[in-house]
Formats: C-alpha cells, structure tokens, sequence
C-alpha cells in the first residue's frame, strides 16, 4: 500500500451494501468512460493542431468524481479545479460537447471559450471547471450559503488539488464555512504532486493536509481513493452532516495521477520514478481493483468489462468525429458571453458602449 | 424635492431593493450591527435582520468569491468593501471569477452581484486605502464601473445595478456621503451608460466621473465669472458602460475637451477618453485634449498637501485657459 | 479575570529575576511614554486641523510592545499593522518624529507621507506601520527571510491583530514559515475586537486563534498581556526558538483596547458595555499592574511614579510643540519618494519620463 | 553575433548577476528542480543550488509578499510568476507593499525586487492565464514596468532590472521564449526608459510593446511592400519609465501615430500613449492617433479564434490604410 490510510473493508457499510449490480456495473463505466475519453482526448491532443493550450487528465483519480458524485442528489452541487473531465462525466455531461470543447469548437460545452480547464454544466449542477488554483474555493462556498438562504437541504462539493490547500482563499474559506455553519464539502484529492513539487516540499503540516482543518473547529477525514466503497462511505458522513447539520467537512483523499500534470510536462519522470508510478498503475488502479471486486463478487465477467470498454472506447472515438465535425465559433462570437444583458439585447444591453474596439 | 444626503439616498436604495427581491442580501464587514463603517447601511438590520444584513471576517478574497458563487445560484448579493483599496486582496476573486466565469461558460453562467464601497483620496488615510480602480475594473470585459456624484445618481445608479444580471462594480466616495442633493420621493432608476451634462455650456467641454465631477463643476463657474468661458460639464456616471454619444456630441459642440479624474494619470480613464476623442472627432478639435488628475505619486498623507495632490478647480481652470 | 490565560508569576522566571530597578522603571518609563503620547495625540486630533485620516490608539495594550521589545537583540527585527504608535516608540523612536508625522509635516518619521498607521524606522529595525489587515504578515516573513540568508542569528516580529488571522496571506505565510524554517515570530495582539466584530463573531477555532498553527506544525504559546513579566517570558521562549531552531512561533497575547478602534468609532460602546471597559482598566491596566508590582517590590514609591507620568507628559507636550511649529511638505515633495534612483538622482533615475502629470 | 533565443537570454541574465551579486536570490513555483515551468529557470539550480534558486508553494501573495520583505533588508529576489495572471492573488501585496511602502516610509525603505513571469495571451490556455496587466502596473507610481520584445532586449533589461533599486515588474511571453535573435556575448546591459526604434520610417509611427512590436514590424513589411507606405516602428521596451521623447520624435517626424498593444483597449497603454502624444504634439498630427487591441473580450479559449482576438499585422495595415 501506498497510502498512508489503512485499508479497511467498506463493501458492507449502510451505503454500500445495498447497491444493486446495476449501481456497481453503472459505477465501472463511468470511471471507464472518463478513461477513454481522455485517451482519446491525448490521442487528438497531440495531433497537429485539433486543440490548444492545456489538457489536464485525470486518469488514475477516477474512482473520487464517481465515487463521490454516485451520493449526489438534486441540491447537491459540485464545483472543481481545471482538472475537471472526470467530475463533468460524472455529473451527466456528454462526451460530444466535452470533446468538442477541447477542440475549441461552437459546439463545446463553453462553445469553445473555456477549453479543457472550464467545463461548465450549471443544468447539472456542474460549476466547473476553474483555473486559478484554489480559485474555485470561495465558489464552492457561495453555492453552499446559496443553498442554505434559499432553505434547501444541500451540499456544495468543492474539489482541490493538493497543491491548492496553500492559497490564502482557501482559508478564508474554512473560516467562513465555520462560522456560518456551511455545507460545503472541501474535497482535497491529494495525488501527492502539485506540478513537479511532492507534499513534502510544498506543505507544512501534522498528520495531512486536512488536519488543518481543526483549527476552524472543522471536521475532517482522510480517505484512500482507490477504494470506490470508502470513498463513498467517507463522502456520505460528509454529505450528511452537510445535509443535516449544515456543518462543512474536508475530506482528503489519497490518489495518483498516471501522467505528467498536463500534457506539457513531459518530463514527469524528473520528479518521480518510473517505479512508483507502475507501482500504482499495477496495485492502486480504481478500475482494477473495482473490476477484480466484482469479479470476486460474482457479479461481473471478463466479457461484460471488455464491452463495457469497448462502449466507452467507441463513444470517445464518436465524440472526436463529432468534435472535428463540428463548426468553429464565428468571429462575431469573440464579443458574445460577455455581458448577459448584451446578449439578451435588453434594454440595458443596448445602452451605453459596452466594447472598446473601433 | 426633498434634500437627501448622498449616504441616505443610497440606504435607501437598499431598503428599498431588499423589499423588492428577495434574493437581495448585504454583506460586508461592520455592515449589520456596527451600521457600516461609514453608516451607509445604518437601521438596515435591525430592521431587516441577520438573514438579510450579514457581517463578515475580514476576508475579502473569502467573502467577496462568496458572493460571486452565490450569486451564480441566483442570489443577489451586495457585497461592500468598506474601502475599495482593499479589493486588492481580492482581486482574482473579481477579476477571473466575476468577471471571467460568464464568458468561460460559454454565456452558461451570469452573476448579478454588485460589489461596492467607497474608492477616493482626500481623506489622508494614506496610499493604501486611497485608491480608485475603476479604471482597471473598466479594462476588464465582463465587469460593469459606475461612480456616482450626487445623492440622485447615485439612488438612481444603485437601484439598477442591483437589478442589472451583470456583475456591478460600483465605486462611492467618503467625501461625497455627507453631501446633500435633491432626490424625489418614491421610485426611479437611472440606467447604466447614461452620461449627464451637469451643466450646459459652449466653449469647452468638462469630462469627468465621481467626485472630480463636482470640482469640474466649480471649475465652471470660475470659468464663467472671471473669464466669461462657457464650460459644458458632463458627468460619466458609468464607466463602463460608456454614454460615448454624449462625449462626442458635446465636443461637436465646443470643439474642446478637458478630462477630470482623481485617479492617478497613467492609463486613467481620462486617458481611454482623450484617445477615443481623438479617434472619433478628430476633425471636430480646435485644440489637444487635455486632461487633469491626481498629482502622479502614491496618496500622501499629509492633509494640507492632499487637497493640493487631487485635482481642485484652479487646477481645472488653468488646463482650460491653455486651449480658450 | 477576564483573560482565558491562568495567571502564575513570572517573576522568579530565569528572564526577569536579573532585571535590575533601572530596567524595572524603564519599562514603566516607556509604557507611560506610550500611553501619554497618545493622549496628547488624542487631544491635538481633536482640535481643528491639526491632523486627518486615522488615528488608532494602543492605549492598554503598552505592556505588549514594550514587554515584547525590551527582549531585542542587534539582529532582531520589529514590523506591525496600523495601531504602531506603541511598538515605534518603544523600538526607540523619538515622540518629535512620531508627533511631527501625526501632524503631517515634514519633520515627520515619513516626511508626513505616511501618517498615523505608517511610522518607520529601519535604523532601529523597525519596518512599520501597515494599513492593510495581515498586509505585513508576508513582510515580516520576508524580514526573517533575509536574516537567515545572511546567516545572521535573529528573529522577526509581526505583530497583528486578532481579526488579521481571517486574511490569507497570514496563512500562506505561516505554511512557508513552517516549511522553511524562518525565525519569525507571529503576535496575535489579541484585544478581542476587530473594529466592532466581537472574536466570536469573526474567527472560528477550537482553544484560541493561536491554535491553528498546529495545522503547520508550528508551535504557539497564549499569554496573558496585561503582565509585563509574563510576556517577556513567552516572547523569550519564542526568540530562543528563532534563534536556536530557526522556527517559527505564533503568539497569542490577550489584551485590551481602551478606546474605540480609531478616533472615528465614536459608538464603541455599542459593541461593548461600559462595564466591560471599566473592569478592564481597574483590574487589567498594564501600568497599573507594572506601577503596583514594583511598588510591592519595594522598588518604586509614588513620588517617583509621579516623576515618570510627569516627565512622560511634559515629552508629549513638548513634541506637540515641535511637530506644531515644524513647516509642512512642499508641494515638489509629493514627487519625491517615489522612485529610489530618482530621489538619488542616479543616471537610472534620469533616464526615461518617471511621472505623467503634464 | 551569436543567436540566442529569448529564453537563453533571460537565464544567462540570471546566471550572470547570480554570480555577479550574492544577495540576487530566483524564486518562484518550479523554477528550481523542475528547471521552470518554461524553462527558462533551466540549469540553475544544479549550478548554483538550494540557496541562489529556490521552489515555492502556490502561494503568491505569501511568496511575493516574502520577497518584497527581504529585499527591505537588501536581498533583490528575483520573483518568478508562473504566469503573470497569477499576480491577482498577490495583487495587494504588489500594489500596496512594493509600491507604496517606499513613499509611506519617506523615503526610508526601497524595495530592490524583481517580479517576473510571461502576460500574454495567444497560447490558448483561456481568460484566467492570459491577462496583460502592464497598464494596471505602469498606472501605480512606485513600480517599474518592462516589456521585452527580443532575445537581446530581454537580457539587456532584466540584467538592468535586478540591479535597479526600485520594484521592477518585467512582463515576459510565452510566445517568445522560443525565438531566436542575435545577443553579444559578454557583458552588456540596456537601461529602463529608452525606446528602440526597431525600424526606420518617414509615413507612419507604429508604436508598441512587447510581442505587438514584433506583430508591428511583419506590418511594416506588408505596408513597404504592399502599399508603398514607410512605417516606423517603435518599440517602447519600458512602459514606465517611458522613452517620451523617442515617441514624439517619430511622430514630429511622420505626423501619424498607430499604436498597438495585446492587450484590451479600455485604459490600455495605447490610450496612455494617444492622450500624451495628443497633449504634447497635437499640431504635429495630420491624422487621428488610431489603436489596435485586442478584441475586447476575455481571452476565447478557441484556438483558430484566440489567433483573431489578438492584433495581427493584417489588423494594423488595415488602420494604418485609414490614415495614410
Ligand atoms: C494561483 C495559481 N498559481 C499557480 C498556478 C499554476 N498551476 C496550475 S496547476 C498547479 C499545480 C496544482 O497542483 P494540485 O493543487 O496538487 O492539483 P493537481 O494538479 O495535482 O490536480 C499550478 C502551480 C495557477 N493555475 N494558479
Ligand atoms: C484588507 C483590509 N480589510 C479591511 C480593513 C479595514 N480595517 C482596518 S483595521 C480593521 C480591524 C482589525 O482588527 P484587529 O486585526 O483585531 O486589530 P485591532 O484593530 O484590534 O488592533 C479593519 C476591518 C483593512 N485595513 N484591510
Ligand atoms: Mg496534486
Ligand atoms: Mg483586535
């Protein structure tokens, strides 16, 4: 084991132990599908020009978005960092209008203005996508106090990187979400790099990151994300003393990130060892180990998991025919989106000058 | 009409929007049980309680990307900053997510939030709590400016950022909340990028926003008293949106323009305005664009020197009798 | 009592039992320097015109800048946020300077550009003087920084407020602390106010707000202000700690403010009782506590406690003297202090047009 | 002369006044182990190791702020901003503490720091990495503010900038890391506040900062060869201090001014440079000063799209067309 949390069995915990076959199978396939969307998504990246910029892929975290997101109900929102095709799969969103996004095209998700690092999906609660690190932490905690002045019984989950538990806003987060008694859920999905800098060179701390927490009088807990059933087990206290105390939490999930932090950072080996990252490729995989555990299970047989693979291979391969296909943005669009009165053409809209090219 | 101070004329325009809608909720530090540092909000919770007038930690990068979350869910908060300086913690928050999160979304996302408080010098509090952003809050394409001169414009102003759907920075001035103006009785608003011409006049036109308005306004007088100049007098209102019609049509008019502001010189708005002048009447100028701001150094404290470091009406005359 | 802080003596304490009579009397000496200093101040402010802006008072507070303080070495460094008349007269400056400042003129500290939160004097390692909340937390960071890269043994102090704690760069600051090893030395001068928001108002935490520095693994103290002997022994603790170990400390120090937060908080008996300032200077005044205990000591008489206040009075008046006939800035002074090499008049400071009035 | 690409510059700036002065410290997020985020931190850290060349946490105004304090002391850190956008979470600690704490001392204190990092956009990584924010910097009296556009500008001025005795904001591009330009060997440095004329003309002023000089001079080429039209291209180098007299001096000379700039219009450097040359040699125009921004948007992620968001040379020649 390579995480600093003990292994426990969580198969048969309350949340856990009612799943139909069908919840774990749907569970397999999601992670399965985020997989292949990126592959496919690097695949395209690095042909000449299909996209631009950064690409941020979250294979090998896969299990935290579905895990997490599989406890979701309608007033539960969440709200990530830029590393954010995992969690937009998990909500619902299509792989069309996420593919066609990195393409820059007008059918993207932000109509090709956000790119991979801002997949927004507000119908499904989706708040994306941020990315300034730590950025989205006031979010996350505007959604939780909107829910709680609107009188809904809901939980705002707020993703960060390890790395982002180091930014002032952060804390003045934490402070607030105390103090007003906030259901917001700080989900820290520590892949113990932010870049090529380990835990150890950038944060100070006890026992981990989340302890931090105490300070603020803040409940936290720490989690191994490798395991489908304890992350949901650990998200599930958090959601329900959200739901039910509308008290925050910050969970810490222990992960790994398969490639280098974007796809510009090829020299990912530089700052870790090819050994610890099949290490974790061949023991701490969220897709292997939740194949195996329904294998063992019963419930699950090679051929269901190479359909289930080849389903989701396929609809990644569509979503690129379906993103090169698709149409650009026109120019006149660069102006569009900018100010919501303009592009209702209400009155406010057409007053004044709104824009400063003549 | 009856003669309301600038301060009562905008507590009114919360009161008055926190009974219209719901969603409508103030914040800010020593905004609910203290009346606000500069009692702008003062009577406001004790009579609309801790659900609608909230007090904040000092954490504005905190409270200020809050809001902007809530306001994503269909709050409309009213956050103040008690000076604007300090906006400067929690510049990122404004800038990327208020001002960046409509346009990354694909058009997805709006924030009606407005986020406010006073942004002036002349009250000797030093350079970090005297400056005035609204030109760097102009610069930024997602973001509305507004700074209001008079108790009128600035009930008026309010009321409508409040309910305008885009994210609203509006720019006060603690040395205009004591002074009275003529606000009418019962409702009214003033759209946003409605320039208004203070004073009509012929000769040269006065261009200025918030405070510096009031000066250039002086400035008229002496102009006209002791040297029969005719100087036109347009108040901005709102930055961004821009009333440009009004500019131009004035400087049609006059064929001169001097620009007021209290901001410091380099790329202030008064610089976006003369070169939009030049840009688009040319052909109508009788003379350069010249422009009056503070005195280019950080806000000094000293208070006999700070009125000398903001621009004060002789300073505006001088300008003006280089191009009559 | 109203300190959360057990009271236990301190002047047996390895740090205090050598002071000498002279030394006792000093403090005494300086704390009446500080508190009459600010009366004067107070009754100036009032009369028309001679100062503007703010003027926040440490009145009850002395026994922290001058307990803290008396502890200083050559290498040690001293920075703090607005409410500075205490720590910059006790770090030696004259009350001409400070009074002239107040005044605005240019025989002030800053040449009358700084004002009331912005005393300087880096000849006696002391770095103000800041208006913004927690602004100078980075900066004393900064300071310790520096010391440790010249390899000089010493320690920065940064004062702050207990409402500074809520602001982010506190936090940023205390992981790089932590994780760097600076000897700096976080006091929380905890008054429990900031301006009209109670600490439980403001702050969420478990023990104190000095508690969450265990999130980086650095150590922290509480103490009880309104004896001198006991914040020389916890500051001493600290400094040995910066010096030693090159580590970090945060220090809570209860105190309590008189007046209101500034000059303009006129209703700060709204957010308080009169009953509440009234227990405070009969059982907790600083001086009152330092004069009685020397008096018990057998060390101070009346007479000589009089002689102090008087001399200490008599200085104040003398400065108001000073900063009132002392002459104003110029009008050119507003261009100066702006740009180093312009004021030095070097060939970089020539080159190119530095500022934009025409 | 030897051609070195502009990133090769800067780290032989770097290495030459790392040895040169023992209190120059680099420090920023990657910019040791990992050799920088762009490389241009590349090899320094095995050279000159853990004390010279220092990683951060992602704490900007922590880390920014700790520079600004040691260099009190008379350390001139050398602050690497991964991005420049990245400044708006330290944007307090920039503006306030860089830039005002000299001037609030009396004069007691300087702050000899370097802050550095690329602000451009055009790499497609959306409106939150691509901010430009020389005009909010150059608008601060207190701060220096430097925009290379060559390989050899880029060493002669960052050389320069560390040993500079006020805070100096050098705003670098990721676009130009990789290009080559001719660069002596040895020693050489170019001081702030002098403009290169980076070509002749006799029609048209082209002036500009950064990446838009560049875009500037492909202008020029298309205006020489299409249209007959000799532009002179300016290329400003230092924002503040300004090379006054070097623009006035070629627009004395063509009696037209286009400036350009990446980035957005409303309170650009280009609004700065139009009032001043308006001001200042109004009868020296034949013609509108005109502007090329960017598109005034946030930054459109769109790749093919973000190519005409930004000033192209085509763009220029299209203004420059409306005035000769
Ligand atoms: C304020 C800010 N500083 C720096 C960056 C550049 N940056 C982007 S991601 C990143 C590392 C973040 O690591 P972590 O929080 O652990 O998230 P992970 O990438 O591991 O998911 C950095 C430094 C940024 N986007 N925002
Ligand atoms: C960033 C910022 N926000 C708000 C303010 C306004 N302000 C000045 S002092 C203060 C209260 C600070 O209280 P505390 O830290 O407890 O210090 P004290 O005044 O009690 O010494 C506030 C809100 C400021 N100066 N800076
Ligand atoms: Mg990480
Ligand atoms: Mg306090």
């Amino acid at each position: 084991m390579d995480t600093a949390v003990a292994t426990k069995d969580f198969a048969a915990s309350p949340v856990n132990k009612n799943l139909s076959t069908e919840d774990k199978h749907r569970f397999l396939r999601e992670m399965l599908r985020i997989r292949c969307f990126e592959q496919a998504s690097l695949k395209w990246y690095t042909k000449e020009g299909k996209m631009g910029g950064f690409l941020h892929l979250y294979i090998g975290q896969e299990s935290i978005a579905v895990g997490t997101v599989s406890l979701l109900g309608p007033n539960d929102h969440v709200i990530t960092a830029y590393r954010d095709h995992g969690h937009a799969l998990a909500v619902g969103m299509g792989m069309n209008e996420c593919m066609a996004e990195l393409f820059g095209k007008a059918t993207g998700c932000s109509k090709g203005k956000g790119g991979s690092m801002h997949f927004f999906a507000p119908d499904k609660n989706y708040w994306g996508g941020h990315g300034i690190v730590a950025g989205q932490t006031p979010l996350g905690l505007g959604l939780a106090y909107a829910l709680k002045y609107k009188g809904l019984t809901g939980a705002a989950l707020c993703f960060m990187g390890d790395g982002a538990v180091n930014q002032g806003s952060y804390h003045e987060s934490l402070n607030l979400a105390s103090l007003w008694d906030l259901p917001v859920i700080y989900i820290i999905e520590n892949n113990g790099y932010s870049m090529g800098t380990s835990l150890e060179r950038s944060s100070a701390f006890r026992e981990c990151l989340a302890q931090r927490a105490e300070g603020y009088a803040i409940d936290w807990d720490r989690c191994n994300g490798e395991d489908l059933y304890e992350v949901r087990v650990k998200t599930q206290i958090a959601l329900e003393r959200a739901h039910r105390q509308s008290r925050p939490t910050v969970l810490e999930i222990d992960t790994y990130r398969y490639y280098g932090h974007s796809v510009a950072d090829a020299k990912h080996k530089m700052y870790r060892s090819e050994e610890e990252i099949d290490r974790y490729k061949q023991n701490h995989d969220p897709i292997a180990l939740w194949k195996a555990r329904l294998v063992s299970e019963g419930i699950l047989t090679e051929e269901q998991f190479d359909e289930m693979e080849q389903s989701a291979r396929a609809e990644a391969e569509a979503s690129v025919k379906f993103a090169d296909e698709s149409p650009l943005p026109s120019e006149a669009s660069i102006t569009e989106d900018v100010y919501f009165e303009v592009d209702r053409n209400t009155e406010a809209g057409r007053t004044g000058r709104h824009f400063f090219n003549y | 009409m009856p003669k309301l101070t600038y301060r009562v004329a905008l507590n009114q325009a919360f009161a008055e929007e926190i009974e219209r809608d719901e969603n409508v909720v103030l914040m800010g530090e020593e905004v609910a049980e203290y009346d606000g540092a500069y009692k702008v909000t003062q009577g406001l919770w004790k009579k609309y309680g801790d659900k609608r007038v909230v007090d904040t930690p000092i954490s504005e990068a905190g409270f200020i990307g809050m809001g902007i979350g809530a306001s994503m869910l269909g709050l409309r908060p009213v956050m103040e900053l008690m000076f604007w300086s300090f906006a400067y913690v929690a510049w990122d928050q404004i800038i990327n997510n208020a001002g960046c999160v409509r346009y990354m979304s694909g058009g997805l996302i709006n924030c009606p939030i407005v986020i406010r408080g006073p942004a002036n010098g002349g009250t000797n509090v030093g350079a970090t709590h005297s400056h005035t952003p609204e030109n760097f809050l102009a610069n930024t394409p997602g973001l509305k400016v507004v700074c209001p001169a008079t108790a009128y414009d600035a009930k008026g102003l309010m009321k409508t950022a409040i309910r305008d759907n885009d994210p609203v920075m509006f720019l006060e001035n603690t040395l205009l909340y004591g002074e009275e103006g003529e606000v009418p009785e019962g409702e009214y608003t003033i759209p946003l990028g409605v320039a208004d011409v203070k004073r009509e006049g012929t000769d040269v036109s006065l261009i200025a926003h918030g405070r510096a308005a009031l000066t250039a306004l002086k400035a008229a007088e002496l102009l006209a008293a002791e040297h029969d100049i005719s100087a036109e007098v347009i108040d901005l209102r709102s930055i961004r949106p821009l009333d440009e019609e009004a500019i131009l049509q004035s400087v049609r008019k006059t064929h001169r323009a001097v620009l007021i502001e209290e901001n410091k010189p380099f790329c202030g708005v008064g610089a976006q305005i003369s070169s939009m002048i030049t840009e688009q009447a040319f052909d109508e100028l009788d003379a350069p664009v010249l422009r009056v701001s503070a005195i280019d150094a950080p806000a000094i404290y000293s208070p006999k020197l700070e009125a000398v470091q903001l621009p004060r009406p002789m300073d505006i005359v001088a300008k003006v009798l280089k191009i009559c």
